[in-house]
């Protein structure tokens, strides 16, 4: 019985998630009468990925498709080397500023980025990083970097830190512990953070199309143009650019239970 | 070279002072037991030997180089936890095999270590578990295995084989004595078993409340034992103690007339082991209260004298509870305590 | 931080390592060399920018001063923006946290398959705010699936309007309900990955004493749990102040927040000025509400943190 | 970087729709003199961009925008005179009104006028039978417009007149081009006129039987093409997808007319070179090219934009664009036409002024405050706009000395 | 009525069996110790008990209830866990109360118990502390206490003790008994201290390798062991197995001869307790080759007939390494058992 009920639950929970995007695509993929249609039907009639096609047929999707892989990776890889070592000082000593660096870390997500767009483009204009991969990957870090610090803080402060004190007395230095103790221990909460890191990057529009000209990330080559599309090719867009978030986010849920079960002391 | 010297080491744990100026030598090889009840700071003397905690004040040399300043894994030593901390996320052979990782040891030893520490160890079959498939007593196994394959010149080790069977720990005592010795380590070692401080200790160290009472060889800390804690803390079951009067120098205790050491007055405290009282046609008088068989002995608990005493007599001899029985001590074991200061006296 | 002075040494203690004045003073600089990377790396890429356009907010044609922050105020949206933005952060925080926990919560049951439901309940975080808005504005929308499904099951007689001006209530839960589908996903992952290292032992040991399954939760692995939720709470709050493509999309002009009001005020009104102001009160707001969490949900003195 | 000499980097906030960009590159661009790189761009990024551009890393040559776009770059410095084009104007017959925007209010040639449009209305054919009595498309007014969405209501139970009144959408056009000069004659001098009220008045009435979800339409033409909306006034390029997609549905009219006329307002979209373009000369060929008159007919083919030089609109047009370009060519020619001139003095407060119509919009329709009060204030905010401008007056407002003034 | 009866149980982890078929009564009140070696089912026998682990095949009742379904909480019982398991997010003080709350006790009948279970253990200065501020001991303590405060009608202790001195342990043994048996709690009890067991409980039950093999009063259990292995296991020292060849019925020792029960061809196993040996004039040989004094006796370690022995002797005998005496059992403890299957041979 209740089984039954978690059962249920965990179905209508799935679906609460699912059906949204199964709608999406209908709507993507099933022709222009069905965005129009009155009732709508909730079965694909005629699918059809001539909306698709066009996307990818379109000049420098391909590039801007690279570019944002580019980015999404160094963003990942950025937030992760830097956060994680910032979330662990969070965790582990209890210094004066803690709370100060928190809240200033949190300021780029406090102030919206877009707001900041004139300064910030000549800012890097000046940095030379104006147009660039690079570019827009440190700033996708500078989204980022709130998650890495604080989800990583958290998941530092529930490993037990005799296990780090025994890495330290066989020989470990702070570092190597770091490594391969608290690291490893913590790889939900990094695989969570990558996860963010790629995602906040790969759907990040605004910095991306301030900071670039010609060399566009695929997010902001499409969703800035989306706005103005008919709505079919907007939900076209939109389930492409769903993707390859899902693909990423699929390829790393293992990490994710890294310690399932196993963190016990 | 890797004797430990521990100069005038305190602690302080916000209002709680847990060492109070502790001064204790290990020699180079030695292997020194520490013994105290719950509470009295052993695991923390042990953790700033180690460099995990930051001594209130006092040194730490080992090997003559000072090192309280120095980060654990400066100080070539291996330690194990009171709650063992084996790292979940490996394996029982990484973790056997960390800290010679550590110490970037060809992979052909660390195999050899591995294998040689856990087969001494009994744990050769769950070399590739998850601490989290083991029992408690198997996950402190690991624990000692990870401590012993690095062959430390130092070693810590805080309760090593408190969740382990009588059996075992016998074996492993063993196996353990043999081992250090063969290899020289310096040994402090924490344990509440006085039968293992007293098998393989060189020296005893009985802590209390913060503070060493006597460091001494193991017959010596179960014979003459400094204080009247140590006296009751040592042994299993512990020394009786009787306070007795003085008069002009002397003591009566039933039929028994006995000389305490010079420059008492008032009272004095006379202390014997169950094991030294004997049943005997003429002595004092002891009213049994309790009679346990425990194999190798029987064990009377009672009172002589309207003090709380027990006695241990060879498991041949009947007596009842209720009874009252006639002991005598042996007068080479007694020892005697000032009654104040609960100090033994001198010159016995 | 006051937890320095009371904490012993079990909470965060930097002085691990070595003894007294000497080597604990370079032990004292360990946390801010380990934060140190991250926080030139925002000074050089966004403090700067940060800083100008804060100075924009309180430069005017006049000259420095208030001016567009008294913009904002006789802004004829200003109030309604404050209120709907309030509500829906008030609202949809606490929902979200609700929800996030128990699905994390019913994860721990679930035997076969948990990686695939995880991923299924993360899909949300891997889709941008516009494409959300899409989402929800095709579902709610007068002809949308959901007045499809009504209207098939006999509920209305036709389209029906559920986002408009005249149905503020219906229009808020509209927009709660993408907020929520959006963004729990979030919360959800953070909850996941620091439930893991939350020892079973400990809700064993309250099972056995007695406690019911929501004892459980509410006196042990919600405690345990506290740096997670606290964590979650935090970027939450902070992201929920920032929302608005979503908003914008079904609630058009009818359901102002601040920061689409930031977003108009730069882009349709050309106000740079202004729209740096908006930015501001939002920060100052979200910043705010963090601080409010970092005490409240300290711990306390002597528990481990 | 000379490869980046070689070529043009075109930034266009036109042409954005993702098909449209596709069509821009393929159709009319790959025919250029000089290769260029097509940038669609976002409006509001359009001076960030430029700015930055400006600021060392001088990539974009040539921009295309609209005209109340351009206006705040001039002050910004972003722009090059283009002095040399005014022959080109000339030569390819560019109307003088149009050259004369083109100036932006100062000395020199700031932009090339490259398309046109405007704001027309659309409705299905559906809702042609609830046309009152006696009322015809061509010269419908307000209070026609008014009793057909008051009778379309009454009919279907459903409120079928639409106006792009989301976030996004254009309302502030409709009011500042359309509602507010056909019942008062100007856009600033009259804002609190009793006329103005009257209007407000009416409209508020009129919005009774409007769409409430016009609050969140930007484009007309989703909700024409899903039945939601039936009579709609927007961009022609914003109602091009239900023309373009079914052109038997739906028809294309002038916008109504009110007591002072039928006013309308062209939107023009201009070329201009960046300052310090790392290829100007480029840019102008480019120019040169997209201002030929085939070029200028294809553009039609591609967006709706109509030529801005003289050409003849072709036969083969696509059915939809033809009904558009019907629309167009009526309201023009209506014999009460009132054409409305987009601001040119503004500069950078363009936003600020139609932000004064939106929000009086906001206060007497959506929430019902006394229209006297609302314009009283809207009037004065208005005029803090204009003082902060410097701005003339201009069409149909009677020209002024120095700022213009509200009555 | 509180009687536990585990039924039949098996536990599979994986391909590893961890128990084995058990099958087990407690009776109502009664207080029976789980003794075996480390790895051995202990654990996870209580935690299926409990209600923590789900038995693979069998049932387990309490009260004449099936309760193999039922969430632990439905079960009425208290555990001590072997790692603690004291919340780290609450003071001792809420560590020990956490059970009676749960319970929906009166906030006075809390804080009485609470004080008194932490009185008991000897934490009552520590109740404000957290757990992370406490000794392992102290720890362990708190576990204790919690589990009492409840006074659950069924107790299940993982090695509650374990963690605590000679001295303390002897006290808490002697208060847990005193407590447990005037409330009348079913106990079980896992610990690896045989002295515990002994003193303790009504019954000890040893396992080995996921079966019980004796279940039997504690004087049943050290004086009659059903295997070699009980024999082997429970006694510290172990008992000596001495395997001796047969002939015609009869077993020669030296100079003795004895008669193992009927049945026997081939060889069988002698075993005797080390200190159910005697220094006798005439008897077998024994080669010395330890002798460690423990205090209360002297452990004689060496070789009878080719095979490892020890020996307890009164401590006022001297014997030295190397000296060979002569031994005789004490006839009447003599266990003999099945040279093959190590099972106790009958009708001794
Ligand atoms: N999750 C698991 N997966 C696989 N094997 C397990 C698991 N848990 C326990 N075991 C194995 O089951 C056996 C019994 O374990 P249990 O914890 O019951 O032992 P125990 O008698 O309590 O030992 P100890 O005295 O060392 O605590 C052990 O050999 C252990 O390795
Ligand atoms: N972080 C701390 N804060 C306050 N007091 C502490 C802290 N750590 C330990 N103590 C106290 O210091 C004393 C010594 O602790 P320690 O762990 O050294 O004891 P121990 O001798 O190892 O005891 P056990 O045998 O129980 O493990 C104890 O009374 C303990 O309560
Ligand atoms: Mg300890
Ligand atoms: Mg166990």
């Amino acid at each position: 019985m209740k089984r039954a009920v978690f059962g249920v639950g965990l179905i209508i929970l799935c679906a609460w998630t699912i059906v949204p995007i199964y709608l999406l695509a209908l709507g993507a993929l099933g022709g222009s009468d069905v965005v129009y249609a009155w009732p709508k039907p909730f079965l694909p009639l005629a699918w059809s990925a001539r909306s698709f096609a066009s996307f990818l047929a379109i000049e420098g999707i391909w590039p801007a498709m690279l570019r944002s892989m580019e980015v999404a990776v160094l963003c990942m890889i950025f937030s992760i080397a830097l956060g994680a070592p910032a979330g662990y000082a969070l965790a582990r000593f209890a210094f004066r500023g803690a709370n100060t660096y928190r809240l200033l870390i949190l300021v780029t997500r406090a102030f919206p980025v877009g707001i900041l767009a004139l300064p910030l483009a000549v800012t890097y204009v000046r940095l030379g990083i104006y147009d660039t991969a690079l570019g827009v990957a440190l700033i996708h870090t500078a989204l980022a970097l709130p998650f890495a610090v604080l989800v990583t803080s958290s998941l530092f402060l529930g490993i037990p830190r005799e296990l780090e004190e025994a890495a330290w007395v066989f020989g470990c230095s702070g570092i190597a512990a770091f490594r391969r103790i608290v690291l490893p221990l913590a790889l939900p909460g990094v695989a969570a953070t990558a996860i963010f890191a790629f995602v906040i990057s790969w759907n990040e529009v605004f910095a991306a199309s301030v900071l670039t000209v010609r060399h566009k990330t695929l997010t902001a080559f499409l969703l800035s143009v989306l706005s103005e599309s008919p709505l079919q090719a907007q939900l076209a867009g939109g389930l492409l650019l769903i993707l390859p978030s899902v693909i990423f986010i699929f390829a790393v849920r293992r990490y994710l239970f890294a310690m399932w079960g196993i963190a016990s002391r | 070279m890797a004797d430990i010297r521990i100069d005038a080491v305190r602690k302080q744990f916000g209002a709680m002072e847990a060492l109070k100026q502790i001064s204790l030598d290990v020699r180079d090889g030695e292997f020194v037991a520490l013994l105290g009840p719950s509470g009295c700071g052993k695991t923390t003397l042990l953790r700033i030997v180690a460099g995990l905690e930051t001594q209130t004040s006092g040194r730490v040399l080992i090997g003559g180089r000072d090192v309280s300043t120095l980060p654990p894994r400066a100080r070539g030593l291996a330690m194990l936890f009171q709650n063992y901390a084996v790292f979940p996320h490996m394996t029982v052979r990484q973790n056997v095999a960390f800290g010679l990782q550590m110490l970037k040891a060809a992979a052909d030893r660390i195999s050899r270590q591995v294998q040689r520490s856990a087969e001494m160890m009994h744990i050769e079959d769950l070399l590739d578990r998850y601490p989290a498939q083991l029992s408690g007593g198997q996950r402190q196994r690991v624990a000692v295995a990870r401590a012993l394959a690095v062959e430390p010149a130092v070693l810590l080790m805080d309760e090593p084989l408190s969740n382990l069977d009588a059996l075992l720990r016998l074996q492993m005592r063993a196996e353990l004595k043999a081992v250090l010795a063969e290899a020289g380590t310096t040994t402090l070692y924490v344990t509440h078993d006085q039968t293992e401080a007293m098998g393989l200790a060189d020296r005893i160290a009985v802590m209390h409340e913060g503070r060493i009472v006597q460091m001494a060889p193991p017959v010596e800390v179960y014979r003459k034992p400094r204080t009247v804690f140590v006296g009751g803390f040592v042994g299993n079951p512990p020394m009786n103690f009787l306070k007795l009067p003085v008069n002009a120098g002397e003591v009566r205790l039933g039929a028994l007339t006995m000389t305490p050491p010079n420059r008492v007055n008032g009272s004095v405290v006379l202390g014997v082991r169950p094991e030294d009282l004997e049943l005997a046609e003429c002595g004092f008088g002891f009213r049994v209260q309790v009679a346990e068989p425990l194999g190798p002995h029987i064990l009377l608990t009672g009172e002589a004298e309207g003090q709380r005493m027990r006695v241990a007599i060879p498991p041949d001899r009947a007596v009842r509870a209720g009874e009252t029985v006639m002991l005598r001590p042996k007068l080479a074991h007694i020892a005697w305590m000032d009654a104040e200061s609960g100090l033994a006296l001198e010159g016995e | 931080m006051s937890r320095t002075a009371t904490a012993p040494s079990e909470s965060p203690l930097p002085l691990r390592e070595g003894v007294g004045g000497r080597v604990s003073r370079r032990a004292a600089l360990r946390p801010y060399i380990l934060i140190a990377p991250s926080l030139i790396f925002l000074l050089l890429l966004f403090f700067i920018p940060l800083v100008q356009t804060i100075a924009l907010a309180f430069r005017t044609s006049a000259g420095a001063g208030f001016g567009n922050f008294g913009k904002v105020w006789n802004d004829l949206d200003f109030f309604d923006a404050v209120k709907d933005t309030f509500a829906l952060v008030v609202v949809a925080v606490p929902v979200q946290l609700a929800l996030a926990l128990g699905m994390s919560m019913m994860l721990r049951h679930v035997r076969r398959g948990r990686d695939l439901i995880l991923w299924i309940w993360s899909i949300p975080l891997g889709i941008s705010d516009l494409a959300a808005g899409l989402v929800w504005l095709a579902i709610l929308t007068d002809k949308g699936y959901l007045n499809s499904v009504l209207f098939q099951l006999g509920v209305i007689p036709g389209p029906q309007s559920w986002l408009t001006y005249e149905t503020p209530v219906v229009l808020f839960c509209a927009i709660l309900t993408a907020e929520l589908w959006r963004a729990t996903a979030i919360v959800f992952m953070i909850l996941v990955a620091g439930v893991q290292l939350v020892p079973k032992e400990f809700e064993e040991a309250a099972s056995v004493f007695g406690a019911t399954a929501w004892q459980r939760f509410c006196r042990v692995t919600l405690p345990l749990l506290r740096p997670s939720i606290q964590t979650a709470l935090i970027l939450r709050t902070v992201l929920a102040f920032e929302t608005f493509a979503v908003v914008l999309a079904i609630g058009g002009t009818n359901f102002p927040v601040l920061i689409s009001q930031a977003f108009i005020w730069q882009n349709q009104n050309q106000d740079y000025g202004t729209a740096a102001a908006y930015a501001v009160i939002v920060m100052v707001v979200s910043l705010t509400a963090t601080a409010v969490y970092l005490v409240a949900l300290r711990p306390r003195a002597g528990e481990p943190a | 970087h000379p490869a980046r000499a070689q070529e043009v980097t075109f930034l266009s906030t036109q042409m954005r729709p993702l098909e449209e960009a596709q069509r821009a590159r393929t159709q009319i661009l790959n025919g250029a003199p000089v290769k260029t790189t097509y940038v669609p761009e976002e409006p509001p990024q359009l001076p960030v961009h430029l700015q930055a551009d400006a600021q060392g890393s001088h990539t974009i040559s040539l921009v295309g925008a609209l005209h109340g776009e351009f206006a705040p770059l001039v002050p910004m410095g972003l722009l090059a005179p283009l002095d040399d084009q005014e022959a080109l104007l000339k030569q390819r017959g560019i109307p003088d009104n149009l050259a004369t925007l083109a100036h932006l209010g100062g000395e020199h040639l700031m932009y090339v006028p490259w398309m046109q449009a405007t704001y027309i209305m659309a409705a299905s054919k559906k809702a042609l039978q609830y046309l009152p009595e006696g009322a015809k498309l061509e010269t419908l007014t307000y209070s026609q417009l008014g009793e057909w969405a008051a009778n379309a209501q009454k009919a279907t139970g459903q409120r079928v007149l639409g106006f792009p009144a989301g976030p996004t959408g254009l309302m502030a056009r409709f009011l500042e081009g359309y509602l507010l000069p056909s019942y008062t004659g100007g856009t600033v001098v009259n804002y609190r006129s009793p006329d103005a009220e009257t209007m407000w008045a009416d409209f508020k009435a009129l919005w009774a039987h409007a769409n409430p979800n016009s609050t969140n339409y930007n484009f007309m033409q989703e909700p024409l093409l899903s039945g939601d909306v039936w009579i709609a006034w927007d961009h022609v390029a914003r109602l091009q997808d239900a023309f373009r997609k079914q052109p038997n549905d739906f028809v294309a009219f002038p916008a109504p007319a009110g007591p002072k006329g039928r006013s309308f307002m062209p939107v023009i979209v201009g070329l201009a070179v960046a300052k310090d373009a790392p290829n100007a000369a480029g840019a102008k060929q480019v120019i040169d090219y997209l201002l030929k008159p085939e070029m200028q007919v294809t553009t039609l083919r591609v967006t709706s934009f109509f030529p801005v030089v003289k050409v003849a609109v072709p036969e083969d047009l696509d059915p939809g664009m033809t009904l558009e370009a019907q629309a167009v060519a009526q309201q023009q020619a209506a014999p009460d036409a009132k054409p409305v001139l987009l601001p040119v003095g503004l500069g950078s407060h363009g936003g600020e002024f139609d932000r004064v119509f939106t929000d009086t919009f906001q206060r007497v329709v959506l929430r019902g405050q006394t229209v006297h009060e609302v314009v009283q204030r809207e009037a004065q905010d208005m005029q803090r706009v204009l003082d902060a401008a410097k701005a003339p007056c201009w069409s149909p407002d009677p020209p002024s000395q120095g700022t213009c003034q509200v009555k």
